[in-house]
């Protein structure tokens, strides 16, 4: 798994790091590098089986703390 | 992988610059130097001839001429060159002005193709094509007769169009005769004819065919640069150009189309396409070339519209069976038997019990022997090729069968696919391509699969462009107008515009739904005759 | 079009009333438009410019990008959330067996396949799609005929009117105010002046498919089809005619399954041409994939199941998608009527 | 361009490292065809038996190639019996005893045994619903008898026992005396109000030695219990309310010489409305019928306008009758099969919130109004009776 892992992401950068080189896209690989390093720590989280927040319940929450709900 | 890839390309263009060395040297005024130059650059191939004569004007000149045997004509050689210089010139008495080869142009040479050439290259050229080059001491310029003639294949009807009705002849390998056939069906004077030569060592005469008027000026000028960038050094066959010039040269959807048949070509550049004709070859290529166009079928056009229609239809679930069938039959079989109405299911499971493999590897593996068969069968001896496909279609389906190898399901489904894929032989290679894939997906993922595998299809056919055509019009992106002859085989009178994907210029065939009315009066039995005056009062109704 | 339609069709977004549901759906048509109206009409005023630019222009680069921040998040929940329902779909109904990540990743292949190649590709699949679509909603609507009972629709009116204005909020918010998404995209997809037009039709379009998709349903399942999460789906379960056309329920999903691709295709480009328009990068490509993968990621972590969901389409997601929806781009339009941009060419 | 073979690779990569999970071949599936459900001895568990089809003999026998196992002829089907805490509990403990996966998806039918159904369904139901592969419509059926001996009886016809079944319900119209329910009809009355459920009910009859499979009686349910049951004639007598009458016979008794008339019924159609402007409000059944003239036992024409008419009357009394049988019935199991109350919730939604509460009591004393309306359409092939003797 980690490894299928591991193999996608280093595909995905095998893909596009040469073309970004090339053109010379400096601003678009600094986003690029950080996107991908975002993606690749929570799918390792994800993985290894760090347990994350869902983002839906957490924003039920939210919105039931500050009494925005509906009924 | 980008680096590689302008590292070629670098070196491609170097390669350009140091191919074109030898343009532009010219004549001396010897002959005998002249000789010398065509000998070094000929070689003493048997069949390049250089016969020395004397041209029996003023004091008798030497001269002579080289031609290539059996691409020029013998007679006209005779009679257009030799007998006129050598004995014709002797019997008047000629006031010769300093321009003896304009004054031999004009008054002895009787062939109807003529021209003065001083550079050396054109000249070989003109040698290796089949024409006679006259050299003339102490000229620095050289005549070039037209003797071009060669043994040439009769025009037939060719095997890979084989139409019910309309015309019956094809294309052949000599160029001239191609144009000829075009010029036969378009008696136009917009029909142009462009030419250029491709192949540094083939030197392949090619032609740029398109109606003038009618086709996208823009489409015209693109396939004359594509053509113009080509730089190989064989062009044998029309498929060598399509793969330099063609938009998506891994797409296994041909973006350029094929034709043997004049009347294809000649509907195609009527529509606003431009043709390629090659020397040497008899397929044609016409491009820009759209997805649908494998459906039309030049029969469409000789049969009644209904019908034609209806058999249009036919050939698109063919096509969709063709390459959908064994992916479905698969992801039924072994993801989704719930869809399966329970008697079937229960039949299937029968034929399925007892065999060793997953039916994708039986669909694949029953596949890869079908075009094997196919393959085997192609290549030899004609009724060889029968034997072997009744052998291996017969005697393998029924012994796989009966020996539990495979599944009866199984074979029925390979071979109806392998049937339906006839039916649209211009895709074929791609429902072959599909096939296997969709196959081995629904195998992987059933159904899921094969809507993954359909839908890169699809993106695929959206993203292609055949010549700035998008490939998939007139479906996507929607032309409604363009319909007519997709979705229906529309009447011939109601198709009054011209393809508007081409976007070429006068899209007007005709006017709209224009037809010739019939000009006896009817007969009207249904109404009985009432009172003369009455009548006429309606007659003049009916004139308004 | 397909857009709102596809979750829709799948997921239907009305709980507690059923057989009222095609009165939501027409409140939430005409929400739908009335939310439409700020960003078409600030995409006119600033032609050619997507949202993200018109953020910056009109609250100046600051607070602009933290709208812009805020739409693309919101945009990126969008399209994990479809990917997500599409997922809980596949594998409750169709593959129950095989773990979540093999479509999730098979799903990222194609979404990003279809990103790279561009909106233009995106919206000829989509338009493909969609006639396959309408075919098989009015082909398979023929089929079941035979099981459809009109009395299904009644009582009329068995909801107070209160009720009825907070499902119809509810629908204006999802599915139909989801369309904010295009206010990324709008001036790549038409013509200028025919943005708004393209708008209202594709609105008026999605929900006629949802109700025709709805009646259907209604009509076959009655009562019963609130019981379930999928009930489209269970509605073609009930196709039988002859011993031959039974049991298509794989078809009709599948289609909706390939609409979910362009859904989340649409949000994933979307999400990516923001981003690098908040960079000012030059192209959006090299982002399609990180991006995917987040997205991928956050439609793991969604919910934890479907049931969370519901609760959140009911109770939350009417408030949260609000100020998305609506209040954006009205405080938009608003800073930039006060600010009289865009002044003069040039200036804007 | 050269990136989408790199994305087809990609793509096969995955879905091959993925392997197969869903994937099952059709020769590891075991089709089950029918499901019965028992109370297993000790009372508490249930006892699950499935019918499962053997493909292989199903056809075997019907090509009549012989042969085959050479000895005794296989059964095209097995019983598999299977206990556990629940019905889905028992479905997996099935695959102790079997070498393949069960499938439900072509299940036909599910038999209840009485002990189950006096238990309560919504369980199984429930079960039946939520799980993705059974369908909804599949046929329910009550039996008295083990119903894993139900479906061990062979069928005479049928090769598939269960699918034998099946057939025999969807023959109700010859008779409109049995009602067929399949799973969706049944769980429609979960969610409606306060309308009951019923099923029909399958026995065991031993002829000749021989046993067979009867449909009798429709069972009642209560809630999820089943609280009693309708003979034939009640049966139909609901069936006509409920409008899902499609065939059968009417026999009348002449009341001047004693002689029989058959009536058959080619087309009816029921209604039900009510009269909510007094208290107790009423419920109205309209019953309309086309019917042929079947079939006499009396010398004298009755195609005459008089005797027509006469004919029509009678007939539309024993309808009354029927459908008086089946009300009586009803009340006093308390049991609203009809669907009245869903009649006052989808028309009269403001009077259903007001009666919903105590609807039960209310229903054993409804009054209901029932107007029939009969045409004799046709009357056969004769104009006049085939009688023996010549006038």
């Amino acid at each position: 798994m980690i490894l299928l892992v591991l193999l996608g992401f280093a595909l995905i950068v095998a893909l596009e790091l040469p073309g970004l080189l090339k053109a010379r896209y400096w601003r678009e690989l600094i986003v690029f590098a950080l996107l991908t390093a975002g993606a690749f720590i929570l799918s390792l989280l994800l993985v290894f089986g760090v347990e994350l927040p869902y983002i839906d319940s957490v924003l039920i929450e939210v919105f039931t703390k500050l009494g925005l709900t509906l009924k | 992988m980008f680096r590689f890839l302008l590292r070629k390309l670098r070196l491609a263009q170097q390669f350009k610059e140091n191919a074109t060395p030898s343009a532009g040297y010219r004549l001396h005024k010897s002959l005998e130097e002249n000789i010398a130059l065509f000998r070094a650059e000929l070689g003493e191939s048997p069949d390049v001839a250089i016969r020395r004569f004397t041209l029996n004007l003023k004091k008798g000149i030497k001269a002579a001429i080289i031609f290539v045997e059996g691409l020029m004509d013998q007679q006209v050689v005779y009679d257009c060159i030799l007998h006129p210089l050598m004995i014709e010139a002797k019997k008047e008495t000629w006031t010769v002005d300093s321009d003896l080869l304009g004054f031999i142009q004009e008054n002895l040479i009787t062939a109807s193709g003529l021209a003065q050439e001083d550079r050396f290259p054109p000249l070989v050229d003109a040698v290796l094509g089949g024409d006679t080059v006259l050299l003339i001491d102490g000229q620095t310029a050289a005549l070039v007769v037209s003797t071009k003639n060669w043994e040439k294949r009769a025009i037939e009807e060719p095997d890979t169009e084989v139409t019910i009705m309309g015309p019956r002849d094809g294309f052949t390998e000599d160029l001239r005769t191609n144009t000829a056939l075009l010029r036969r069906k378009i008696n136009y004077p917009g029909l142009v004819f462009e030419q250029m030569v491709i192949g540094r060592r083939t030197r392949t005469t090619v032609v740029v065919a398109y109606v003038q008027g009618i086709a996208n000026e823009k489409i015209v000028e693109e396939v004359k640069a594509r053509l113009k960038r080509i730089n190989t050094d064989m062009i044998l066959d029309a498929n060598y150009l399509t793969e330099f010039i063609t938009d998506a040269p891994f797409s296994p959807f041909p973006t350029i189309a094929y034709t043997e048949r004049p009347d294809v070509a000649a509907a195609r550049l009527l529509e606003g396409r431009v043709a390629v004709l090659v020397n040497n070859t008899p397929t044609i290529l016409m491009m820009p070339s759209l997805f649908i166009e494998a459906f039309q079928s030049p029969d469409d056009y000789n049969d009644h519209f209904l019908y034609a229609t209806f058999i249009r239809w036919l050939r698109y679930l063919a096509f969709l069976m063709s390459f959908l069938l064994p992916a479905l039959f698969v992801a039924l079989t072994s993801y989704h038997q719930e869809l399966i109405p329970t008697p079937l299911l229960i039949s299937m499971a029968a034929a399925v019990e007892g065999t060793p493999f997953p039916v994708v590897i039986e669909v694949v593996a029953m596949g890869a022997v079908f075009e094997i068969i196919r393959e085997a069968g192609v290549r030899l001896a004609r009724p060889i090729g029968q034997t072997i496909s009744i052998v291996g279609a017969l005697v393998i389906g029924e012994a796989v069968v009966s020996a539990g190898l495979v599944a009866a399901p199984t074979v029925i489904v390979v071979a109806l696919t392998a049937i339906t894929s006839f039916v649209v032989p211009k895709q074929q290679e791609i429902a072959i391509i599909l096939r296997l894939t969709l196959a081995v997906l629904a195998g992987i993922l059933g159904a899921y699969g094969i809507i993954i595998g359909l839908l890169f299809t699809l993106a695929h056919l959206a993203s292609l462009r055949s010549f700035g055509v998008p490939y998939f019009s007139p479906v996507i992106p929607l032309q409604v107008g363009d319909l007519k002859d997709v979705a229906v085989r529309a009447p011939l009178w109601a198709m009054w515009t011209r393809p508007q994907a081409l976007e070429g210029q006068d899209s007007k065939r005709q006017n709209f739904g224009e037809r010739v009315p019939s000009s006896i009066a009817a007969e009207e039995p249904d109404r009985p005759p009432s009172a003369p005056g009455k009548r006429k009062k309606e007659e003049k109704n009916r004139k308004k | 079009m397909s857009f709102v339609m596809t979750t829709g069709l799948i997921f239907p977004p009305l709980q507690g009333l059923w057989h009222d549901s095609w009165m939501t759906l027409l409140l939430g048509l005409a929400g739908g438009i009335v939310f439409a109206l700020p960003y078409t009409t600030l995409c006119l005023r600033f032609p050619g410019k997507t949202l993200i630019e018109i953020h910056e222009t009109v609250f100046g680069p600051v607070i602009g990008k933290l709208f812009s921040v805020a739409s693309i998040w919101y945009t990126f929940h969008l399209g994990a959330q479809a990917g997500a329902i599409f997922i809980t779909f596949l594998t409750t109904t169709i593959f129950t067996m095989t773990p979540r990540y093999v479509f999730s990743v098979t799903w990222l292949l194609v979404v990003g396949y279809l990103c790279k190649k561009g909106i233009e590709v995106i919206a000829r699949v989509n338009e493909m799609l969609l006639v396959v679509t309408v075919f098989l909603i009015v082909g398979t609507g023929f089929l079941v005929l035979n099981i459809f009972k009109i009395e299904n629709f009644l009582p009329l009116w068995s909801i107070s009117l209160s009720d009825l204005l907070r499902a119809g909020f509810g629908t204006i918010t999802f599915p139909f105010g989801q369309n904010v998404v295009f206010g990324l995209l709008l001036p790549f997809l038409h013509e200028r002046g025919q943005a708004r037009k393209a708008v209202f039709m594709g609105l008026c379009g999605a929900a006629l498919f949802l109700l025709i998709n709805l009646v259907i349903t209604v009509g076959v399942l009655g009562e019963l089809g609130k019981i379930f999460i999928f009930p489209t789906h269970q509605a073609f379960r009930m196709i039988s005619i002859g011993q031959v056309m039974t049991r298509l329920e794989l078809i009709p999903s599948l289609i909706f399954l390939a609409m979910g691709f362009i859904k989340v295709s649409i949000a994933l480009y979307a999400a990516s041409l923001g981003t690098a328009q908040l960079c000012k990068l030059q192209t959006y490509r090299p982002l399609v994939f990180p991006i995917g993968v987040l997205m991928v990621i956050a439609a793991h972590q969604i919910y934890p199941n479907i049931g969370v969901r519901l609760e959140m389409v009911e109770r939350v997601q009417p408030i949260y998608a609000l100020p998305f929806q609506l209040l954006f781009p009205l405080l938009a339009l608003l800073a930039a009527v006060l600010r009289r941009l865009p002044g003069k060419e040039g200036q804007a | 361009m050269k990136k989408k073979w790199l994305w087809w690779c990609l793509l096969l990569l995955t879905g091959l490292s993925s392997g197969c999970w869903d994937q099952r071949e059709l020769e590891r599936l075991a089709i089950v065809s029918g499901i019965g459900i028992d109370l297993h001895p000790d009372g508490e568990n249930y006892q699950v038996s499935f019918q499962i089809i053997r493909p292989d003999d199903v056809l075997g026998g019907r090509g009549g190639t012989g042969g085959g196992g050479g000895g005794g002829a296989n059964k095209p089907f097995w019983t598999l019996k299977a206990e556990g805490k629940t019905v889905f509990d028992a479905i997996r403990n099935a695959t102790f005893e079997s070498s393949r996966r069960l499938f439900l998806s072509h299940n036909e039918v599910v038999i209840i045994n009485e002990e189950v159904a006096k238990k309560g369904i919504f369980p199984i139901i429930e079960f039946l619903m939520r799980d993705a592969e059974p369908r909804l419509s599949e046929w329910l059926l009550v039996t008295p008898d083990q119903a894993e001996k139900v479906l061990q009886v062979e069928s005479k016809l049928e090769k598939v026992p269960a699918a034998g079944i099946a057939h025999q319900l969807q023959t109700y119209h010859a008779t409109s005396k049995v009602r067929a329910v399949s799973l969706y009809d049944f769980a429609n009355h979960f969610v409606q109000k306060k309308t009951a459920g019923t099923m029909p009910v399958i026995r065991i009859v031993e002829t000749d030695g021989e046993k067979i499979l009867k449909l009798e009686k429709t069972a009642v349910f209560k809630e999820d219990k089943l609280a009693g049951d309708l003979d034939y004639r009640e049966t139909r007598g609901l069936l006509w309310v409920l409008g899902e009458v499609r065939g059968g016979i009417i026999v009348l008794e002449l009341p001047d010489d004693g002689a029989t008339v058959s009536i058959e019924i080619s087309e009816a159609t029921g209604k039900i409305s009510a009269v909510v402007k007094e208290r107790p409000l009423k419920m109205q059944v309209e019953i309309d019928l086309e019917a042929i003239l079947g079939g006499q036992s009396t010398e004298q024409n009755l195609v005459t306008p008089e005797k027509t008419n006469f004919l029509e009357k009678l007939t539309a009394e024993a309808i009354t009758g029927e459908v008086e049988a089946a009300l009586s019935k009803a009340r006093q199991l308390g049991a609203d099969i009809f669907g009245f109350a869903e009649h006052l919730h989808r028309y009269h939604p403001q009077v259903w919130k007001e009666l919903q509460k105590e609807w039960e009591s209310y229903f054993r004393q409804l009054d209901v109004t029932i107007k029939v309306k009969v045409l004799i359409a046709e009357v056969g092939l004769t104009r006049r009776p085939a009688i023996l003797f010549g006038e």
